[in-house]
């Protein structure tokens, strides 16, 4: 089965990238843009054809290594 | 001093600290692959060295924080064991969950190396006894993500209890915008954990040990080290 | 002989061989050479192995009259890389190669797989990699794409050697409209082995396994026929060839296991995969040794599927290497690999019929003479025109637009003169723990192992000089190596070219290519400094408007102590400033007159290459004697210029006498004169300093004395070091980060 | 306006990063996982209340900024 994991920072954990991002698209002349944050996907395969199994698997996944819960969230979506 | 130096794949400043300590302390490393289960029998410091573990893939120090080796490294570190965790190092200790925050992408979002200027904020510590608390010492830093964050809570423990060790300063020791050059909170350099044996720093004194090479800021910080366990010992 | 039976693939048209970059002529030598039509796979075989960047058939002819020879030099130009001897039972391993065109496609990826690439190639070679360095041309600053282009290709060139956990410890950067369109990238590699453990690309023996490691092969950068190949497949996207992506950490794995296996003495041959991938390095592992060469690509490990016998012979995919083990030692050699993580499998052997046969899903899909594909390519006397050598520009016709401490701070900040620090800092430039002189002097000092020896290592080339007159540009990119080498005391001993050249089928673009390497010749001769390793690259050129001419020269000197070498640094304050080598005031080609003058003109400054040597030689015992205490050779932008630089490395200024009056001022302050020094001493050495160059029969001379916080030339307003030091520093990190650069 | 642009690596391109991730989640007992290839997210604020200008304005930003269209794909999601 084909699965998504995002990861993205946690309200109020600073993003340096995402300002980053905000300024550099004000310099490029992107106008409008209020704020930007930065997070990760991962698009994953697995074996298994269930779904629910896939979606413990990938809840472990997310858990022990995907992010890092300090400062991320993480939602799993299984795309069948 | 008996010190272990952890080596993962695409770490790569292992072998600068294994000279340096070999040059201070007289003595050779052990160099522990990280799939090893236990430390070397009588390991008295261990050494999380400076690189790229794992191409820093994911996270910086992610996929390294979760190696077996460092399941001993935690229980070395529980019963008081010495730890010096160094930019690679650092960022695998706050993954491994040995020390506090996260250290995120540089403000300006380039890899910079370059010679900074450290206070020393306390010499009452086994890492700093060989400095003077305010003493300022040059020292170079190699690194994309070196800007520690931790949430204000945490930021408020860090300075209360005194565990902030080491802080980005200009030359004079003034704490300065400019004089950070990654970002971090409160210009922080270097930390150490609540019982204060295990410090991660982002800079490298590792590399300021020998004046034919720039200069020997870094010398002190192993030479306290291996005051400190051979009067343990 | 067996015809072989080929499903699935096309008839070879006209249409194919032209997109596969085959001439007629060509096509006609490959159905004389095989007696029957080519299949497709065996067609992009004799593409990759035929082009100009495998071949190298429109330079092979120029390039044989290098020097190449001296007692040091362990291999020449030939292997993955040169070899010299640097005493004490050890080697200096060196290349120097381009990555011009995927870093002009994709600046951050192109770059860093260009530092993958020339990391194996040394690293091919037994050594550790102890450093890199690079040479960048950029378009103009005001072309709308310098800015991404430049911001790429430092960040990837870092991004890789970092992670790898080399040291970038130099190199140039240059700014010039005739680079807009193409880019060049130009990377160094140079690593340190023991003299008699060198291994070679030459296979040896009958039926030994061929041995692929490293990386699982993708459809990366797949080339030339990327068209043709897409219209036999349904499913054209998913197998559309791609740009290289570096993976410096699985080049990091590929490092230690190599070394590592090496030292276990598992080693018969070893050949990176490089340009063209699979077939350069099996058809090179065979043809050097006299072999035949049976690949199985059913057993190639591919991280795609359905991947055709076509795309594995031709897939750029990095961190890869192929190598002939001794078969006893192959279990061990595995058990390494695996420890490392990385891929190890069987996929051909050697055999002694002289033929390259490559077999996919039990069918052959190639079978080649070996020797021809590689010997026996095509080779061109491609006609040539060398220009008209330009007038000298006379230098008392030449009307200062500004005084000389305005248009001293004017060149500090311009492109071609600002520091590099903006780059050179995205560089982990200290790793190893061995870098004795950083980036921003005149060569760079690495300490070897654990001293004293240490190398000195530098890029050079100027381009403008190369383009007004090939021969004495080419002279003098080898000239200003070795004297950035002399300067921080070492002994030149040998270089590496990387010659990047417009399109060579026109006579004029043939003839600098020709001049220039006349010019190398020539220098290296005098000098005494072959060449052992060098790279061609060659139609940079957009719309018929080609890059200045660029020979860019890698230079690698030793010093026997390290500790011994100085820096272009003021070291205190009342010491004798003194100038080495003759200063007739030449302006055409320089700085000065492009940039203050606006003028891009006149002949470039000749090269003596006797005075060079002897003047080199001079500074060289100075430095060793310990007579002087600063160094720094003059080149862009001349003596002023130079005088700055020196200040604002130590923040001590100087009191300088005012021009002689035998030459304009601007012409003593600016003129590029080749060499030249300019020294420091205590006034008590610089006395005898100056005596010995006088019985030496040398031009020195005192021009003024070190001391205060600024640049004082006398009759002129001072200027503060800070200042100059706020635009010398000023101008690159403005650019880069949109804001306009500083005024002057 | 809130919405978020999605960046995955094109098919065929080396995704070093999930190769390693897949590496980890093995020795580290995750089984079952096929395949990993990690991308970004970019979750933006947007000043304008117009759906269609925001489409137009993101696909401006990812164009010039977060996608690097030689070797990735993107995907604007509008989320209101
Ligand atoms: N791309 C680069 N990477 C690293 N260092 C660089 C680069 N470009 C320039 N430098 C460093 O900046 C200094 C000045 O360069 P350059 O003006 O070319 O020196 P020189 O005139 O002595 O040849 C040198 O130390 C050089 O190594
Ligand atoms: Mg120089």
């Amino acid at each position: 089965m084909k699965a998504r994991v995002t990861v993205t920072l946690k309200s109020g954990v600073l993003d340096p990238q995402g300002k980053a991002i905000e300024g550099a698209l004000r310099s490029l002349g992107v106008e409008g843009v209020a704020s930007v944050r930065q997070g990760k996907v991962f698009d994953i395969e697995v074996e298994s054809g269930d779904r629910a199994k896939t979606e413990a698997l990938l809840k472990q996944a997310a858990d022990k290594l995907l992010a890092n819960t300090v400062i991320e969230n993480y939602r799993v979506e299984v795309l069948g | 001093m008996k010190a272990a130096v952890l080596v993962f794949p695409g770490i790569n400043r292992e072998r600068d600290m294994a000279r340096t300590l070999r040059l201070v302390s007289g003595r050779e490393p052990a160099m522990v692959w990280h799939t090893e289960p236990e430390l070397p029998a009588g390991t008295d410091l261990v050494v999380i060295p400076g690189g790229f573990s794992y191409g820093d893939y994911l996270r910086c120090g992610a996929i390294a924080a979760r190696s077996p080796v460092m399941d001993a490294v935690r229980t070395f570190a529980d019963r008081g064991g010495l730890v010096l965790a160094v930019c690679n190092g650092f960022q695998i200790a706050c993954e491994a969950g040995l020390l506090p925050g996260v250290l995120m992408r540089n403000q300006n979002l380039r890899f910079i190396c370059r010679d900074v200027y450290l206070r020393v904020e306390t010499s009452n510590s086994p890492f700093t006894r060989g400095y003077n608390a305010g003493q300022v010492i040059k020292v170079p830093v190699a690194h994309g993500e070196g800007n520690y964050i931790a949430d204000s809570e945490t930021i408020a423990r860090l300075e209360g209890e005194g565990r902030v060790v080491f802080r980005y300063s200009s030359p004079d020791g003034m704490v300065d915008p400019n004089w950070n050059h990654n970002g971090a909170i409160n210009a922080i350099a270097g930390i150490v954990n609540e019982r204060g044996n295990v410090l991660g720093m982002m800079p490298h004194p590792e590399n300021h040990v020998e004046a034919a090479i720039g200069s020997t800021d870094g010398y002190d910080l192993f030479a306290g080290l291996t005051d400190h366990l051979a009067k343990a010992a | 002989m067996d015809l072989p039976v080929i499903p699935n693939e096309p008839p070879i048209t006209p249409e194919l061989v032209a997109e596969h970059g085959l001439k007629p002529d060509e096509y006609q030598r490959i159905l004389d050479l095989i007696g029957r039509a080519p299949t497709l796979t065996e067609l992009g075989i004799f593409s990759a192995m035929w082009n100009e960047h495998c071949s190298y058939k429109s330079s092979k002819v120029h390039l044989r009259t290098l020097p190449t020879k001296a007692p040091w030099v362990i291999q020449g130009p030939g292997e993955n890389a040169g070899v010299i001897d640097i005493g004490d039972g050890l080697a200096c391993v060196f290349k120097m190669e381009s990555h011009n065109h995927p870093s002009y496609i994709e600046p951050y990826q192109g770059a860093a797989t260009g530092v993958g690439g020339i990391l194996r190639d040394v690293f091919t070679m037994g050594a550790r990699p102890v450093a890199c360095l690079n040479a960048l041309s950029f378009g103009a600053p005001a072309h709308p794409k310098t800015r991404h282009l430049v911001s790429g290709v430092v960040a990837g060139i870092g991004g890789y050697g970092n992670s790898f956990g080399v040291p970038t410890v130099g190199g140039q950067v240059r700014f010039h409209s005739r680079y807009d369109g193409n880019n060049l990238v130009n990377a160094m590699a140079v690593g340190i082995a023991e003299a008699d453990k060198i291994f070679y690309a030459a296979a040896s023996g009958v039926n030994m396994p061929i041995v692929y490691l490293g990386s699982k092969t993708g459809r990366d950068g797949i080339h030339g026929a990327s068209m043709a190949s897409a219209e036999f497949d349904e499913d054209s996207d998913a197998k559309r060839p791609t740009v290289q992506v570096g993976d410096p950490f699985s080049e990091k794995l590929l490092l230690e296991a190599c070394l590592e296996i090496m030292a276990r003495d598992c080693v018969i041959a070893i050949q990176d995969m490089g340009a063209a991938g699979l077939t350069c390095s099996a058809v090179e592992m065979g043809a050097k040794g006299d072999l035949g060469v049976t690949l199985e690509l059913d057993k190639v490990p591919c991280r795609e599927e359905g991947m055709s016998a076509y795309e594995m012979m031709l897939s750029e995919s990095q961190e890869r290497m192929l190598m002939v083990l001794k078969p006893e030692k192959e279990n061990e050699a595995e058990a390494i690999f695996r420890k490392w993580g990385l891929d190890f499998a069987v996929v051909g052997h050697t055999t002694p019929s002289m033929r390259f046969i490559v077999k996919h899903g039990g069918d052959v899909m190639a079978d080649l003479p070996i020797k021809e594909l590689g010997d026996q390519a095509p080779e061109y006397k491609r006609p040539f025109v060398l220009g008209e050598k330009p007038k000298p520009v006379d230098a008392t016709a030449v009307e200062p637009p500004v005084g000389t401490t305005d248009a001293l701070k004017m060149l500090l900040a311009t492109p071609d003169l600002c520091s590099r620090r903006w780059v050179w800092e995205q560089y982990d430039h200290i790793i190893l723990g061995n870098t004795v002189q950083r980036p921003g002097g005149d060569a760079a000092v690495i300490r070897v192992a654990d001293g004293p020896k240490g190398l000195a290592l530098t890029t050079d080339v100027t381009p403008r000089y190369c383009e007004a007159d090939p021969f004495e540009g080419g002279k003098q990119a080898v000239a200003e190596c070795w004297r950035n080498l002399t300067a921080v005391g070492a002994r030149p001993l040998a270089i590496t070219d990387n010659l990047n050249f417009g399109n060579p089928e026109r006579p004029e673009i043939m003839g600098q290519f020709v001049g220039c390497v006349r010019g190398i010749a020539e220098a290296c001769k005098a000098l005494d400094f072959p060449v052992v390793s060098g790279n061609v690259s060659l139609y940079n050129e957009t719309n018929g408007r080609a890059i200045l001419p660029t020979p860019s020269i890698g230079g690698v000197g030793v010093l026997a102590d390290f500790r011994k070498s100085v820096s272009l640094a003021f070291k205190s304050e009342g010491e004798a400033i003194i100038l080495i080598g003759e200063t007739l005031g030449w302006l055409g080609q320089s700085l000065y007159l492009r940039d203050i003058c606006g003028r891009e003109e006149g002949a470039p400054p000749p090269v003596d290459l006797v005075e060079e040597k002897e003047n080199g030689d001079f500074v060289r015992d100075l430095i060793l004697s310990g007579a002087v205490s600063a160094a720094h050779d003059l080149s862009d932008g001349g003596l002023l210029v130079a005088l700055a630089e020196m200040a604002m490395a130590s923040g001590i200024g100087a009191a300088l006498d005012a021009a002689p009056g035998d030459i304009p001022a601007h012409a003593y302050w600016f003129g590029e004169d080749q060499a030249r020094y300019v020294v420091t001493a205590s006034a008590a050495q610089a006395n005898g300093l100056l005596a010995k160059a006088q019985e030496a029969g040398l031009l020195a001379m005192r021009i003024g004395v070190t001391g205060g916080t600024a640049l004082a030339v006398t009759g002129e307003m001072p200027v503060p070091v800070a200042d100059l030091r706020k635009l010398h520093e000023g101008w690159l990190p403005a650019f880069m980060s949109g804001e306009v650069a500083p005024t002057v």
